[in-house]
């Protein structure tokens, strides 16, 4: 994008949005286009529009009230926003940022710790068994977010109806996979 | 080879054509142009490694036309050249056909405008490999180095202009140096007439030059001059994304325009 | 031999403060070729131009350079004063001594030698500077008005009124425009048919309007004072002079189901009609594509019925010939439909409507008499939602500009809504309100205080329907993106203005240029509204770009006015400064080698092709003209021409080359 | 007539009932599927929430593999993995830079040439040309054909039907026999990855796309993707719980309605394991 | 000569520039002196060749300066010499002729300060770089040369 080139920098979440995933927060003129589609924007604390609003102001404690916003967990990724939106902003992308922002910043909300649990025991799989194994999934969510009793009632007819394996399905080239988490997460792992 | 030939032979034959040019030996062993308007005389057309000269330049020349229509031998260089002398309105689409031969030497039917505007969308239609190291080599001097260059290499020129002669663009019946009124390029061959000359041909070619380099093979000095004209080449690549010689309907990038042209150094 | 006069002006103190003006004249007046030298206190003065006057005679000079202040500001009175003393105007020059040096430099030896060298420069210009002849041009005193809205109705009757001559070419059978289509108009509410109708028919009965409806313009030749015009006239199928407009032919037709553009598809007309009522001309066409005689071979009803047999249906399309001197282009704006909008339902939606359909159904002539009704099922609706800039400030699906008048307009829906269904609640929902305008913000605050139309803050995200009525899901962002979802019965979208189909072809047969929009493009933002970039044609209304009724108008005026101003001459005298292509003796004829670059960087059109033929006729060359009538003399495609053929008066290669040499060297 | 196969994780497990109808429908139109080798997990939401390089490196990986076995051609059924896959090949064609670093996580060539093709473009290009006499039994019932979210966005990436309100599936109903109702919630979401962590906003979601469905007379919804068919069926019981009602509105992959049209018995497609008794054979 | 007093000459056109300087005079805002108009119709109206004939005979200096894009008084003139300019520069680099003497600007009518500046700080810096001695004596080399061929 020809934009970027011209970036001044500034110290704004804007502008590392700006530089890193080539979202223009300026674009916005608050049509709110977003927020009216979003399917989970009443269950936001802050609808999309709304976070664009914050960003566009460059400030420092509203930049923090994104990072520490529910919204940015909530977020589906539907990407009803993008397809919508009149200026093209895509906010999707711009919500992965800001999730990998708040963590690395370690501001996520304290509320959203199951999705960010969820996320990570997902990735957990993957890198164990290069596949989703999805039992071991819902065991290691569960030890991650203490949600002990959560789906009991699911599993025992997921097993009847053929659909959750006892053994997790293990690729052959696992040191690939290891390797790979090691270059971009890094050795730490999902954590 | 024996398409490009029988190829000839069948375009005269048939009088499709008046006149088809083309490469054949000559007596040094090189290889020169060839205007073979006899049927019987087409088996002397060769095409090889020596076959470089850009043969464009002839169909703008009164002799040439003389003839009627002409068949000409082009390689790629050859083909842009056409392209712009068409979209120049120095040569009609009409009068002339092309014998197209491929980088690798092989004859390529060409059965039309179209054809060949497809044809040259698959090249390459940067500068040479060669001559693309040299410029960069130039681009990564001083400006001061760059300056003593230039002035060492044009203090040679000799102002016979074959640099002009030999390029298919240089077609204008006055040449502006030509003009005396004023007298924009000094006449004689002196550094100063020389810098002048050489800047009025690469701006004059901005957008226009095929990248041939038959001004550089041209000069009897062995001046670089081409490579002028392909500096020139490349930045209109770089700044407008424009290759010449792509159609036969190219707007000039020098007449044209888009509002957003970017620039960095107009205050 | 040149004998040049140098007059060096002190202007009071102005110059004379800082420029020894003595010593300019003194320095100056030693140069080869000055036969005459002197100062003045105040040059522009009476006496000041008696000297001038006087030396120029006295002399013999062959040019002067007048050493004063800015040329832009007193060329225009010393050219006169030369003129008046016998000497060609375009031999006079001036040297900037006030604005460009005393008013901007110390006092010191510097300023004066920098008067001097400015002056020197401008001797040896004026000594090269040939004598010209303003370009005379012949105006052929009759104007074309294209397109028969409300600009060009107003634009046709403002000429006709100064007592010229008008041509006025209309598309469809009848003119009006889509103003003949709106019900009230804003900010005043009063009907809009009611203050239209009468200009309707005083064009129609003017003595010197020629209205050709039905009409296209097919060509254009020329230039400024002098075009001509190929408008073809569309085979209407019948004598009109034999027609009375009776109107039995329409109510016999038996082709009855043809949607009705005049009602915007919400009503039906038959395939020989009348667009409306109120039409002018007020006489029947028969449209071939759908009348059943064209499609099958038989039916000829209408010739049956009609009283005074005036049908004709072998009647051709008839090309004429026109001469005119100025246009005036006026051809409208359209509306993106609402099938346009993939998340409003991609049209499928009968009660999703746009707001020229509104327009009709609030209408008293309209296809429900004014009564506010669905569409899909004649109902009242009782909750209406109005969206804003649907397709407007949209780069992604619409376009990016701001339309201009939905914000109006959609107030004025709104209330008409609220005045005609009491009970009924009135949604708006809008990015901002844009009511600048005498009378407007007023307008929309009654809108909201008093008929209580609900204004929300937010885009529509999309329209869906569930049981007969829609379901609008927007968002109101003044509540910090709260979403907001209303089940409504019927929805207007204020879609967005754009340019009229056929613009671009249009402009291609003017000559005239058009932005990206495909909207007619002014010769200047700011400085030339109302001019296009080809002199002689003129521009009025939504054509430029989505105007609503009083600026449509007041353009309209401002057009006629200069094609009043451009007739009110028997002949256009230009400045000679225009460029030139050199021409020489045979074979050669010129230098000009014809690749015709020239003719993409011309903002003009002005270059022609010229060709020298032998004499059976054949082409020997092809080379570059100027059209002198267009040509503005910007000087682009000299610098352009790569063999120096082509030059500009005044601004001459040898001038230009000359001022640099004589700026830098002494001689 | 051989095409390669992703599968991806969810069909080798709880969308199991999809890969058995998927692979009986090519095995009944005489195409050979091959299984990417030794494949693994494209990093699904997880990934691109939390690590973006991770979320362009695992599809990188699965493309590269691909293109090193030949495989020109790869049938994605997962509609998750098929957008992952597909928004990969995107970004890395239109940034040069990343391309490489990618290139030089997986350690591998990756060039970006396979051609990637959905559930529906694959039923569009190899079935439904062979359709003809091999339809027994017609699938005549009214359907809502589902597309979610990640079949047609974004739009411009996948390019794939119209974003909003596409069509592409309603037609391949239709040519079995079966009647596409008009449903607006084609592409809203059904909640997608927070299922497990934040399932009573599943519940709310996915609950409006069966309400409106039924309630327009749907027999059955229609969908091509394992993550909303999970969202729909197995969380049926917090959806109902959410709502407060009880919808038996059964969900049917679309592979499975053809399936029956073309004789395949309702084993044979897996609806023995779907949550929802689906009252359709 | 006690200093160095650049030679500068300003292309301009008539519609913007020209008449901008025109106001720095009515608003009597002081400027350099070493600076000399010389007045064109439009920026499109210059040729390249005269900012190479101004370096010739003495130039230290040259701005070249017109409307603002999008308010050319011909309305296109100030595009295409943008293109030209782009060119031109790139071209003169790579020979190696220092572009730091040219000064492009738009400067429009109304901004008589702007103009003040633009001299100013053109005048300046010429001043730092001196007298344009390599141009010079490539052209003093070709007058010797032409002396001893006759």
């Amino acid at each position: 994008m020809s934009h970027s080139a011209h970036l001044i920098e500034r110290d704004s979440l804007a502008y590392a949005i700006e530089k890193h995933v080539e979202v223009h927060t300026q674009k916005c003129y608050q049509c709110g286009k977003c927020s009216a589609g979003c399917p989970v924007a009443t269950e936001m604390d802050l609808p999309p529009s709304l976070v664009m609003r914050l960003l566009q102001t460059e400030r420092k404690e509203n930049d923090e009230k994104v990072l520490r916003s529910e919204s940015i967990w909530l977020c589906l990724t539907c990407e009803m926003c993008l397809s919508r939106c009149p200026m093209e902003i895509d906010i999707p992308s711009m919500m992965d940022y800001l999730r990998q922002k708040s963590r690395s910043e370690k501001k996520v909300n304290p509320k959203m710790k199951n999705i960010v649990s969820f996320h990570k025991a997902f990735l957990h799989s993957i890198q164990y068994t290069g596949r989703l194994f999805e039992l071991g999934l819902i065991l290691d969510y569960k030890r991650q977010s203490l949600n002990l009793t959560q789906d009991m009632m699911l599993a025992p007819k997921m097993i009847g109806n053929g659909k959750l394996h006892f053994i997790p399905e293990m690729m052959k080239d696992m040191p690939h996979i290891t390797r790979i988490f090691k270059k971009t997460i890094g050795k730490g792992g999902s954590k | 080879m024996i398409n490009l030939v029988s190829r000839a032979d069948e375009l005269l034959e048939s009088k499709a054509v008046q006149v088809v040019i083309g490469y054949e030996a000559g007596s040094t062993g090189k290889a020169r142009p060839a205007f073979i308007t006899d049927p019987s005389k087409t088996g002397s057309l060769i095409f090889d490694d020596r076959c470089v000269q850009n043969l464009a330049v002839y169909l703008t020349k009164k002799e040439v036309r003389y003839f009627g229509k002409a068949a000409i031998v082009a390689t790629l260089p050859i083909m842009r050249s056409i392209m712009m002398l068409i979209s120049e309105q120095q040569v009609f689409a009409e009068n002339i056909v092309v014998l197209g031969v491929s980088a690798e030497g092989k004859y390529i039917d060409i059965a039309g405008i179209e054809v060949m505007q497809q044809y040259i969308a698959t090249c390459d239609l940067g500068n040479p490999a060669k001559d693309q190291e040299t410029l960069a080599m130039l681009n990564k001097m001083s400006t001061q180095q760059k300056f003593d260059f230039w002035q060492k290499e044009l203090s040679k020129c000799i102002k016979c202009y074959a640099c002009r002669q030999a390029c298919p663009m240089c077609y204008c019946t006055r040449c502006a140096v030509e003009c005396n009124q004023p007298q924009w390029i000094p006449v004689q061959s002196n550094l100063h007439g020389n810098t002048d000359w050489h800047i009025l041909r690469a701006m004059h070619l901005a957008g226009r030059c095929i990248s041939c380099g038959e001004c550089g093979r041209a000069c009897p000095v062995n001046i670089p001059c081409h490579l002028l004209t392909m500096h020139m080449a490349d930045q209109v690549h770089n700044y407008f994304n424009v290759y010449a010689g792509t159609t036969d309907k190219m707007s000039s990038v020098m007449s044209t325009f888009e509002p957003n042209d970017k620039e960095s150094f107009i205050q | 031999m040149a004998r040049i006069g140098v007059f060096v002006c002190h202007c009071g103190e102005n110059i004379s403060a800082t420029v020894d003006c003595h010593k300019v004249a003194e320095t100056v007046g030693k140069l080869k070729h000055v036969a005459f030298s002197t100062d003045y206190k105040y040059m522009c003065s009476d006496p000041g131009q008696t000297l001038i006057k006087e030396a120029i005679k006295e002399h013999n000079l062959t040019g002067i350079v007048v050493s004063a202040c800015s040329p832009r500001m007193h060329e225009p009175t010393f050219r006169k004063a030369a003129a008046e003393a016998g000497l060609n105007p375009f031999l006079c020059e001036m040297a900037n001594l006030r604005e460009h040096c005393s008013w901007v430099h110390e006092k010191n030896d510097m300023t004066t030698d920098k008067a001097i060298d400015l002056v020197r420069t401008l001797v040896e210009k004026v000594k090269i500077n040939s004598a010209l002849q303003p370009i005379k041009v012949p105006v052929t005193k009759t104007a074309l008005v294209i397109g028969g809205g409300i600009a060009g109705i107003q634009s046709a009757l403002d000429i006709a009124n100064t007592g010229h001559k008008v041509i006025l070419v209309e598309r469809s059978p009848s003119i009006g425009g889509h103003m003949s289509q709106l019900s009230e108009t804003f900010p005043t509410l009063d009907c809009s048919q009611c203050i239209l109708t009468p200009r309707m028919v005083e064009v129609a009965q003017h003595p010197n309007i020629t209205l050709y409806t039905y009409a296209e313009v097919e060509g254009l030749d020329g230039f400024i004072g002098n075009f001509t015009v190929k408008i073809r006239k569309k085979s209407k199928s019948l004598d009109e002079k034999i027609c009375t407009g009776c109107g039995l032919c329409t109510t016999k037709c038996p082709q009855k189901k043809i949607p009705n553009e005049f009602e915007e598809g919400l009503g039906f007309r038959p395939a020989i009609y009348v667009p409306f009522p109120q039409a002018v001309p007020n006489k029947p066409v028969i449209d071939r594509e759908h009348c059943t005689y064209y499609i099958k071979g038989k039916c000829k009803v209408c010739e049956v019925v009609c009283p005074t047999k005036a049908i004709r249906f072998d009647q051709p399309d008839e090309v004429i010939e026109v001469q005119i001197g100025a246009i005036v282009i006026a051809t409208g704006f359209d509306i993106k439909r609402a099938d346009f909008f993939p998340e409003y339902g991609f049209g499928k939606y009968k009660d999703v409507i746009d707001g020229l359909q509104f327009e009709r159904l609030a209408s008293a002539s309209g296809p429900t008499s004014g009564a506010i009704l669905r569409p899909s099922d004649g109902q009242v609706p009782k909750n209406i939602v109005f969206v804003a800039c649907a397709g407007s400030r949209d780069p992604a699906k619409g376009i990016a500009y701001c339309s201009k008048i939905c914000c109006m307009y959609t107030a004025k829906h709104a209330m008409l809504y609220k005045h005609k269904v009491h009970e009924g609640k009135a949604s708006i929902f809008y990015m901002d309100i844009r009511s600048a305008g005498k009378n407007y913000e007023e307008f929309v605050r009654r809108a909201i205080e008093e008929d209580y139309v609900n204004y929300i803050r937010g885009r529509v995200s999309t329209i869906y329907e569930r049981d007969g009525k829609l379901i609008v899901k927007g968002v109101d962002t003044l509540l910090g993106g709260q979403p907001v979802e209303i089940v409504a019965d019927m929805v207007v979208l204020a879609t967005a203005g754009v340019a009229n189909h056929g613009a671009e072809e249009l402009a291609q047969r003017l000559h005239v240029s058009y932005d990206s929009h495909k909207f007619f493009a002014e010769a200047h933002p700011k400085l030339k509204p109302v001019e296009t970039n080809t002199a002689g044609i003129f521009l009025a209304g939504a054509c430029q770009n989505p105007k609503d009724i009083p600026d449509s108008v007041s353009q309209a005026s401002g057009a006629a006015v200069k094609v009043a101003a451009l007739f009110s001459q028997n002949e256009l005298t230009r400045e000679p400064l225009v460029a030139f292509v050199n021409r020489t003796a045979p074979p050669l004829y010129s230098t000009c080698v014809g690749c015709f670059l020239c003719q993409s960087v011309c903002p003009y059109q002005a270059i022609e092709r010229e060709d020298f033929k032998t004499r059976d006729g054949k082409i020997i060359k092809t080379v570059a003209k100027i059209n002198e009538g267009l040509c503005q003399g910007c000087g682009t495609c000299v610098a352009l021409c790569r063999s120096k053929s082509i030059d500009l008066h005044g601004y001459t290669n040898n001038q230009m080359y000359t001022e640099v040499m004589a700026l830098l060297n002494e001689y | 007539m051989k095409i390669g196969i992703y599968p991806g994780c969810s069909l080798t497990g709880s969308a199991r009932d999809y890969n058995e109808s998927v692979f009986a429908l090519a095995k009944a139109f005489d195409i050979e599927l091959v299984q990417v080798p030794d494949w693994n997990c494209c990093g699904a939401t997880a990934a691109h929430n939390l690590n973006k390089e991770l979320s362009l490196s695992l599809p990188a990986r699965i493309l590269a593999t691909a293109e090193k076995n030949g495989l020109d051609e790869v049938l994605v059924p997962c509609a998750a993995c098929y957008s992952r896959l597909a928004v990969t090949q995107h970004e890395l064609k239109m940034n040069p830079e990343l391309k490489n670093r990618i290139g030089e996580i997986i350690g591998m060539d990756y060039r970006g040439t396979t051609k990637l093709i959905n559930v529906i473009e694959w039923i569009d290009a190899y079935i439904i040309p062979n359709l003809e006499g091999r339809i027994t039994k017609p699938f005549d019932y009214k359907v809502a054909c589902y597309y979610g979210c990640l079949m047609v966005r974004p739009n411009k990436v996948l390019n794939y039907d119209r974003a909003e309100d596409p069509q592409t599936m309603d037609i391949a109903m239709e040519k079995i026999g079966a009647h596409p109702l008009y449903f607006p919630f084609k592409t809203e979401c059904c909640g997608a990855g927070l299922s497990v962590s934040r399932t009573e906003i599943v519940a709310k979601l996915s609950g409006k796309i069966i309400e409106d469905a039924e309630h327009r007379g749907a027999d059955t919804l229609i969908v091509a993707c394992p993550m909303c068919h999970s969202n729909l069926d197995m969380r049926r019981p917090s959806i109902n719980k959410y709502w407060e009602s009880d919808f038996k509105l059964p969900v049917m992959y679309v592979t499975q309605a053809i399936g029956l049209a073309v004789g395949l018995t309702a084993k044979d497609v897996g609806l023995q394991r779907h949550f929802v008794k689906v009252n359709i054979s | 000569m006690s200093e160095f007093e650049p030679k500068v000459v300003a292309f301009v056109c008539n519609w913007c520039t020209y008449a901008g300087a025109d106001l720095t005079g009515t608003s009597r805002i002081r400027y350099a002196s070493n600076v000399k108009i010389i007045r064109f119709p439009c920026t499109g109206r210059i040729d390249f060749m005269l900012l190479l004939k101004s370096f010739a005979n003495g130039a230290d200096g040259i701005i070249v300066s017109g409307c603002h894009p999008n308010d050319c008084h011909y309305t296109s003139g100030n595009f295409h010499a943008k293109r030209r300019w782009i060119m031109f520069k790139e071209l003169m680099d790579f020979m190696g002729i220092d572009m730091n003497r040219i000064t492009f600007s738009w400067v429009s009518a109304a901004e008589g300060a702007r103009w003040a500046e633009v001299v100013n700080t053109t005048v300046a810096r010429i001043r730092e770089l001196g007298p344009y001695v390599s141009y010079k004596q490539m052209v003093n080399t070709a007058v010797e040369e032409e002396v001893t061929n006759d």
